[in-house]
């Protein structure tokens, strides 16, 4: 049961309960779908880039607490980055799940040291690297910001 | 509730060395045996056994083994062909990779040869994927229409356009028991239905196969598709029951080795009989393993084991009811006795991945997700359901556990 | 002949307690593994073992066990890409129900995207029904042309023409060891041509991946499909690498449940990576069995595996010739190194069938008939051969016997 | 090799080496082929039929001893018999190896007792079923025969 907890730290279960930017936006807004084929969980991702900063974020779709948690957590944290910004936060974020770039479980070799601080909130899913199976949950709406960043061409 | 059911669950419980594991600590409360059901010690040792005795392709050597690997994958044929009451057992049963293959075989040669522009195949809202994406699949090449049965709100069949579905179609093709709501569809009716309207009946007896009696004759199926897997049996192996004079006119479908009469450079004449749909080394070990597993089955008893699922389902129906009521709701019909022992849950609020997490650490191991039934989920406004799904290994102390465990979860989440 | 292998044959039998069997009442020669090899303890001690502590099935539950048969399925999928140098090893590998589906796999969704009218498939006259038939399929529906690579008088290939042949052909689809033959095909040269030609290459690696290092990257090879239950693992399953970008580009071939990112009651949308061409329960059990085999072929060194055959092959050829000149046809190459451990067999006036038959009562196991390769039959004009194939466990006790029993046949017939 | 010695007797291996009715006939006799898929035996079986009655046979093809031996012994003893009496033939000889009429494994109950006088040298084949696999070798042209008449009308 400890890991249990670990896994729904208390951020987790609050941004599940009152997700952050949830919502879509408008065109020029990009829209971008993200599936989880495995457990039905859908991410609905809204990009508002200008002058390569996000300056407006939503999340719409629906799934486990982790999936949307992480989406909240997203959207709260990429809010007002800069493009390249987002793009190293995604590698941060996967590294503390000790994921590779395509998600796959990153070799043994010691792992660069990652700055947990500068995850801020998101480090609260650091407990899901222990659940192998709902990793796919949280990096969810991270493959759909990768994928609705190179679709809007940044 | 029913009498205690002929079931000696604790001795069948011994069968199952996987029922000693605990690895989280705790008693394992087996609840999936919808997605696959635990092979019990019989089927593993029949399988090793003809691993470390016997194994030898088929149906090209002379020497002993050989002979006798033959004998034993044609002996599992008219096993599975007599657990379902084939009329020409031999002739009738073509094993394929599981359930999913036979349905594709089906739509790729069946429909291949027999459905086009203008025809009608008639499908369900609560099909899995296996029994819908193949006939996607061959609609985009052939152009033949694809319609649904409903489900009513308590979650059974709609029946009220049936004969308006079924006029002018071929094909009805549709799950004897549904993997997500429990439902025990009227077979016998629909095959009757189907029959008067010029149709030929398919049918997906992934689910109903390891519950109760599946008789082609008696329901007079074309076609019927099921899990070994699910059965108690091994994975890698499939079955589709199919009537011999369908059989004899079915193109076929994947090519190779031992599906030919005859090969050149410049085309091929295919083999006759089950044959014909078997291309390349079959699962041999794995037919050893099917025949184990429904002599095993056919040793308990397929009424014994209804029964006990039966008995299952109303307690556990009964306790969701009594201690979870408006916190916990069941996916499926709630007071019928056509009922199979799957349920799904869903709670307000809590999503199915989370339920299964934490159901999880106590043990309790149900599936959470779409269970490949995406449009029923649709049809459902719900996004994933946590699944339960009985076996003959169960007994009510799982049911218990499993209920304390809703409990835990509704409590973190609330 | 060359200095001893490395290969500690004793020690090796130790593992495979079914040649201790004595069905005939004599020592087991079993020389049919070119059919299909004994799995030895190891292979079938893993797949008990995973059946009776961990069955479940994989992708979809989150609780312990079937979170460890997901991450033992996956594995295996790990193993298979490393085992054959995939660059992306997990990305690379897809799992089919044997070597022959993998072709039609490869026939139905490279190919259905890909040729159409005026396009060329080069194969060539050694191929096994495998890699023929679900071309020719596709051909009735398509309409492309195939074309078919000769053998010389040597029995190798015939080259002479195959620029000609690869003018404008998109694929090269051909085997690396002829199952009948005996043959090695020079895959690096021809994977090299037709990719200067703009073609791709498929290889039949059924025969070569039991016997030597099959390294797709060096090789450069876009496909490759072969069969675990030739590999010393189970049947139930089999193999297709692809490179990653082919994938990528492939439609779906089976429908059903776990190749879905969504289903609508009006069409679906596919998964992405080898997930796409993985429908309904994939052979588990299987995967953990092939895991171990390839684990038990690497600790042994294909490397010392391959020395190992050469010598056999070369004593066995040694003896035919001293003993059985005039008597006893080898059909395939006698004096190349460039020769796999494979066999055919022919006696002036006895059919192979007979051949095979006493030789079975000398408990030497090999396998009569057209070996699924009817053109090449043709080609070499006869109607079947008796086929001796070695594996591991073989020693030169076994083809002294095999020669005693030639002699016994011929007596018998002559 | 006890049962070697009665798969193979001296009638069929004389049968093999000196096959009878060798060789094809020309229209208006009828032609049909026989495979066995699994062991690449073919067959070729001529058959002139004329007011009911087999005048003329002739057998082609290749295959093992069991096969080849069995179309030989099977023509000497069609040719000149109606075709009522070949049908019946092939009934019985299918008795005597065991086999029902669709060459399933014939059911436990009590074989109806066969005339093996009735069979003549055919009686020699008795031998295969102790060998299963080799039954489909010896049933070959009796199926083929069988396929023969249903195509010639008969
Ligand atoms: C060269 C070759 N290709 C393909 C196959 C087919 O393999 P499988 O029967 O496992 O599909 C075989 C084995 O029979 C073979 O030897
Ligand atoms: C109703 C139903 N049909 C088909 C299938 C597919 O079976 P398999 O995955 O063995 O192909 C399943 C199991 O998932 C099922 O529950």
């Amino acid at each position: 049961m400890a890991d249990l907890e670990e896994l729904y730290r208390e951020i987790i279960l609050d941004h599940y309960r009152n997700p952050r930017n949830r919502g879509e936006l408008e065109p020029p807004a990009t829209r971008t779908e993200g599936f989880n084929p495995l457990c039905g969980d859908e991410i609905v991702l809204s990009l508002l880039v200008e002058a390569d900063r996000i300056v407006d974020v939503k999340i719409a779709g629906s799934g486990c607490s982790i999936s949307q948690s992480s989406g909240s957590l997203m959207s709260a944290a990429i809010k007002g980055k800069t493009v390249e910004e987002a793009r190293a936060l995604i590698g941060t974020f996967k590294q503390m799940l000790s994921l590779g770039d395509n998600d796959e479980v990153a070799s043994d070799a010691e792992p660069a040291p990652i700055n947990l601080r500068s995850l801020g909130e998101l480090a609260a899913l650091q407990g899901v690297a222990k659940f192998p199976v709902r990793i796919k949950c949280a990096t969810l709406s991270w493959n759909t910001l990768a994928q609705g960043l190179d679709e809007s061409g940044n | 509730m029913e009498a205690v059911s002929d079931l000696n669950v604790a001795a069948v419980r011994e069968d199952f060395p996987i029922l000693q594991q605990t690895p989280r600590g705790v008693r394992m409360v087996y609840l999936d045996s919808g997605a696959s059901a635990l092979p019990p010690h019989g089927v593993v040792e029949a399988m090793s056994t003809y691993q470390e005795t016997t194994h030898a392709n088929v149906h090209r050597g002379v020497y002993a083994t050989a002979e006798r690997a033959t004998f034993l994958y044609e002996k599992a044929r008219l096993d599975v062909g007599t657990f379902v009451s084939a009329s020409h057992p031999a002739d009738e049963i073509v094993f394929t990779k599981n359930c999913t293959e036979a349905f594709n075989l089906l739509a790729q040669s069946w429909g291949e040869a027999n459905l086009g522009e203008g025809d009608v195949v008639v499908l369900s809202e609560m099909e899995h994927h296996a029994n819908i994406v193949p006939w996607q699949q061959l609609q985009a090449r052939k152009g033949f229409t694809i319609k649904f049965l409903g489900i009513t709100e308590d979650r059974t069949l709609d029946l009220s356009n049936l004969d308006e579905l079924l006029d002018g179609a071929k094909l009805l093709s549709i799950t004897a028991t549904s993997n997500v709501l429990g439902t025990i569809n009227p077979i016998k009716e629909l095959s009757a239905r189907a029959h008067a309207a010029g149709a030929l009946i398919a049918v997906d007896g992934a689910q109903a196969v390891p519950h109760e009696t599946v008789d082609v004759t008696d329901l007079n199926l074309d076609f019927l598709a099921f899990s070994p897997h699910k059965v108690y049996g091994p994975t890698g192996i499939g079955v589709l029951y199919a009537k011999r004079e369908h059989l004899a006119d079915m193109p076929p479908f994947l090519g190779g080795g031992g599906m030919i009469k005859d090969v050149r450079l410049d085309g091929f004449l295919p083999a006759d009989g089950p044959q014909r749909f078997e291309a390349g080394t079959p699962p041999i070990a794995e037919a050893v393993g099917l025949s184990a597993a429904l002599a095993y089955v056919s040793s308990l008893g397929l009424d014994a084991i209804s029964a006990h699922h039966r008995r299952l389902t109303s307690y556990a129906l009964a306790a969701i009811e009594e201690q979870l009521a408006g916190k916990v709701t069941v996916q499926g019909p709630v007071d019928s006795p056509q009922r199979a022992g799957v349920l799904s849950l869903t709670v307000d609020g809590v999503h199915a991945h989370d339920i299964a997490q934490v159901l999880d650490t106590y043990g309790v191991c149900v599936r959470p997700g779409h269970h490949c039934a995406k449009p029923l989920m649709r049809r459902l406004g719900v996004n994933a359901t946590a699944r339960a799904s009985f076996g003959i290994y169960n007994d009510v102390d799982d049911i218990d556990t499993m209920i304390e465990a809703l409990h835990a979860t509704i409590k973190m989440f609330a």
